[in-house]
């Protein structure tokens, strides 16, 4: 019951992909009658592609607002974003790389992990979410900056969970699971 | 269309982990949101919680905007409904709607009303003085923010639409307390405040006595009500009633790892047995200001 | 003196009943006053209990104003203290502060920032657009509500005594919001806002992203601070330090009949080990300024 | 702690007071130094004086607005004393008065039954804070509304409790103790 309207932002997007796809599938149907089935790797790249489309739209003004520098504006349209779709990751990786911006790197930190946990797209090199480059740059600057801390202070709670997230973060770079 | 469940699937983590039902019956509580759902949830969840104990059976808090409670409400999404006192009126008179149980809170438990304020020292006294000037009003369909007020001015011979400069509704949540703001920071010269947040707003400091006028209070009308559906099982109403009566101000309920007091979440400070003519006082604003459910064109 | 003694007896229920020494050491905890005494005690008293229980003596929650902290500090009532940071070098600089930890919440965690912003479609689109406007400040002594948007200013070459048409600092609790909200209604051409206010009012929906133009934001300085008094038992404070480090978001403490999660209550996500040169931000700021502890007339 | 600046407004208050009293007696200590004791009947009376002078400076503006009319500004300014004297007597009993004028009886009955336990001199016809006659009105109106509704619902925990305010309210008013 948490996410009542966005229960209803999500039904409205389902509605239109759903629209959308089934005129892309009728007019693939064309090309793709002869086989009599439906393509499981042309339905997963469509659903990308929609699931891509709609972050875009409901991200796009952050997005803006970044690229011209207004750092402090997009981090609040994001919590404005965040009211009705606490935790997505998407809007979680920004809400990191926005904070990496602004100097707060331990908060960084747990935000990209956080995202990267939700949806390990975002580590994969080959995916257009990719954010592998940040990442690699957060997680080289942590190791430097956070992990020394961390280790001179094993009774601070927060220092500590840092240090596993950049671990993890660490790891899904290798290519390990988890 | 195993797209959509893909899809559905990505976003799915994100919907689940509130409302845990078992395999009790399941029945939705539409909770009018204040302010915003995250507010309405936090109040009302442990409340719901409790009745789900007493009762026996998996309530669920439903946050709902005004402006759509009655549609869903017709469409039988809520077997109990708690909305302020228009909001009764109208699901009564249109849809059955039975009155359970009203909210008490504040210097006038059971009933509230309306004021309209202005900003002390802006020659602003009484209600003649009104005209040409800049109003705030609360949302359309508050009976203490708005109905009330726009009544008041009617019956002291002003016409809100014709005799202002202008009147606007402050957009976004929180409409009580920006209606307030609005004059105090000279924006507007008069403003419809529930006196129910003149009080809270007062305790909390925010304002004092002496910043304002109060032009005019409205009589002392409900404030917010419980309701059943005319098709919820009569003895389940009975003991949701029986609970809510039942309810101290130290009985406290297990939640999200806490243990609260369900009345202090609530912002509320007991139950009255208010009758359904208590309401007629609404209901005659209501054909006095062309409000529903006697609106006509 | 039997009269003075009845005059008290008269008053006295009023004064009891609130945090009830045992036999254990008593030593109270300073809390700056954000908003009023009430919501200091409503936000600390769960946090202290959970120290008393952990530490083994019986902490006081004393909420206290921001000018008389000081003095009171000087005069040796706290052996702890929770401050703004700037609070926290004022008491170093002058009386020895010991930095015991730095409190975490929201977008930058122990650290937070001060904004300069104006309405949108306003046409003040940055600083230099400030010269001869109305600007709203927050308290003298507020780190990210004053301070930092002063300094900001200084820097690009604007003096607020001299640039502005006028400035002013609201009256009355809650003055963080009200400056947003004094811009928000147009009392204001511009507002110095802390970061983190602009942050839970878009959350709480109060205001939206678009309804401003941030003109500039200050780099991020320190957040809420505890600290010890020098004469305070270095072994408590260890002690002290340790069970605040330890807190998670579950923890719970039984308090007015009631089981709350300690940090919830406090509005604080935890606490960070910061170094006392990290407040080296603040105290140039300060001396930018003019303001204490290094004020000179 | 709670009530933190109400300990200052009273240690303030207590101190004029001590001042005052001081001064009176020792003006007093003329006519009776020969007795070489202090007279306690005197002494209350002074400690009743001085404690209605500070409940008159402390609830004049709200007596003023009450007095013109303005009752729901009399409530706000009380809401606003309330603050630093959460259930303070006299606040109390105005509360409760006010309440009554503006129509709601049990919240009347609620506030002026707690003034009276707190205070009993609001009950008592010779004291100058009297208020006597109001309770014996509200009483009287509260018998004949609430009760009957309270007795015909048992179970309504508020109402019921409104009711056992209005039996305390009449033997307070019929001279008997709790």
């Amino acid at each position: 019951m948490r996410f009542d309207r966005f229960d209803r932002i999500i039904g409205l997007a389902l509605a239109v992909t759903a629209i959308a796809l089934t005129a892309l599938l009728w007019r693939g149907a064309g090309d793709d009658a002869r086989s009599g089935r439906s393509n499981p790797q042309l339905e997963k790249r469509l659903a990308q592609q929609a699931k891509s489309a709609l972050l875009q739209k409901i991200y796009g003004p952050v997005e803006q607002l970044r690229e011209k520098g207004a750092l402090p504006e997009a981090l609040l349209k994001l919590d404005e974003i965040a009211r009705q779709m606490p935790g997505e990751a998407h809007g979680v990786m920004l809400r990191g790389e926005i904070q990496y911006q602004l100097g707060a790197l331990n908060e960084a930190i747990t935000s990209l992990s956080a995202g990267v946990r939700s949806e390990p797209l975002y580590i994969d090199a080959g995916s257009p979410l990719s954010r592998r480059n940040l990442i690699e740059e957060v997680v080289r600057l942590g190791m430097k900056q956070v992990a020394p801390q961390a280790k001179s202070a094993p009774e601070n709670r927060r220092l500590n969970q840092a240090l596993t997230n950049l671990y993890y973060l660490q790891s899904r770079l290798a290519g390990g699971c988890e | 269309m195993p797209t959509l469940l893909l899809l559905l699937l990505v976003f799915l983590p994100l919907l689940a982990g509130c409302d845990q039902p078992g395999s009790r019956p399941v029945l939705n509580i539409g909770f009018m949101n204040c302010n915003n759902e995250q507010e309405t949830l936090a109040r009302f969840r442990p409340l719901t919680t409790y009745l789900s104990e007493q009762v026996g059976v998996d309530f669920r808090t439903v946050p709902v905007d005004t402006h759509e409670f009655e549609e869903r409400f017709a469409a039988g999404d809520f077997a109990l409904t708690h909305t302020n006192s228009l909001l009764y009126v109208i699901l009564k008179e249109n849809h059955d709607l039975r009155l359970l149980l009203t909210e008490s809170r504040g210097n006038f438990g059971p009933r509230t009303a309306g004021a309209i304020i202005a900003r002390k020292g802006s020659g602003i006294t009484s209600l003649d003085d009104l005209r040409g000037k800049r109003m705030v009003f609360g949302p359309m369909m508050a009976p203490s923010g708005y109905l009330a007020q726009y009544d008041l001015m009617l019956q002291a011979g002003l016409d809100p639409e014709r005799d202002l400069d202008y009147y606007a509704i402050p957009s976004g949540s929180f409409k009580h307390e920006k209606v307030v703001y609005g004059v105090y920071f000279g924006d507007y010269d008069v403003a419809a405040a529930p006196a129910l947040d003149l009080e809270t707003m007062t305790r909390d400091g925010k304002i004092t006595a002496d910043d304002f006028e109060i032009l005019a209070q409205s009589p002392l009308i409900p404030y917010c009500t419980f309701g059943s559906a005319k098709e919820t099982d009569p003895e389940l109403v009975t003991k949701v009633r029986k609970a809510l009566l039942a309810l101290t101000p130290e009985t406290t309920v297990a939640i999200d790892g806490e243990q609260v007091k369900v009345l202090k979440a609530a912002w509320i400070d007991g139950f009255e047995d208010l009758q359904d003519r208590d309401y007629d006082l609404v209901r005659d604003m209501a054909r006095r200001t062309n409000m529903p459910p006697y609106q006509v064109f």
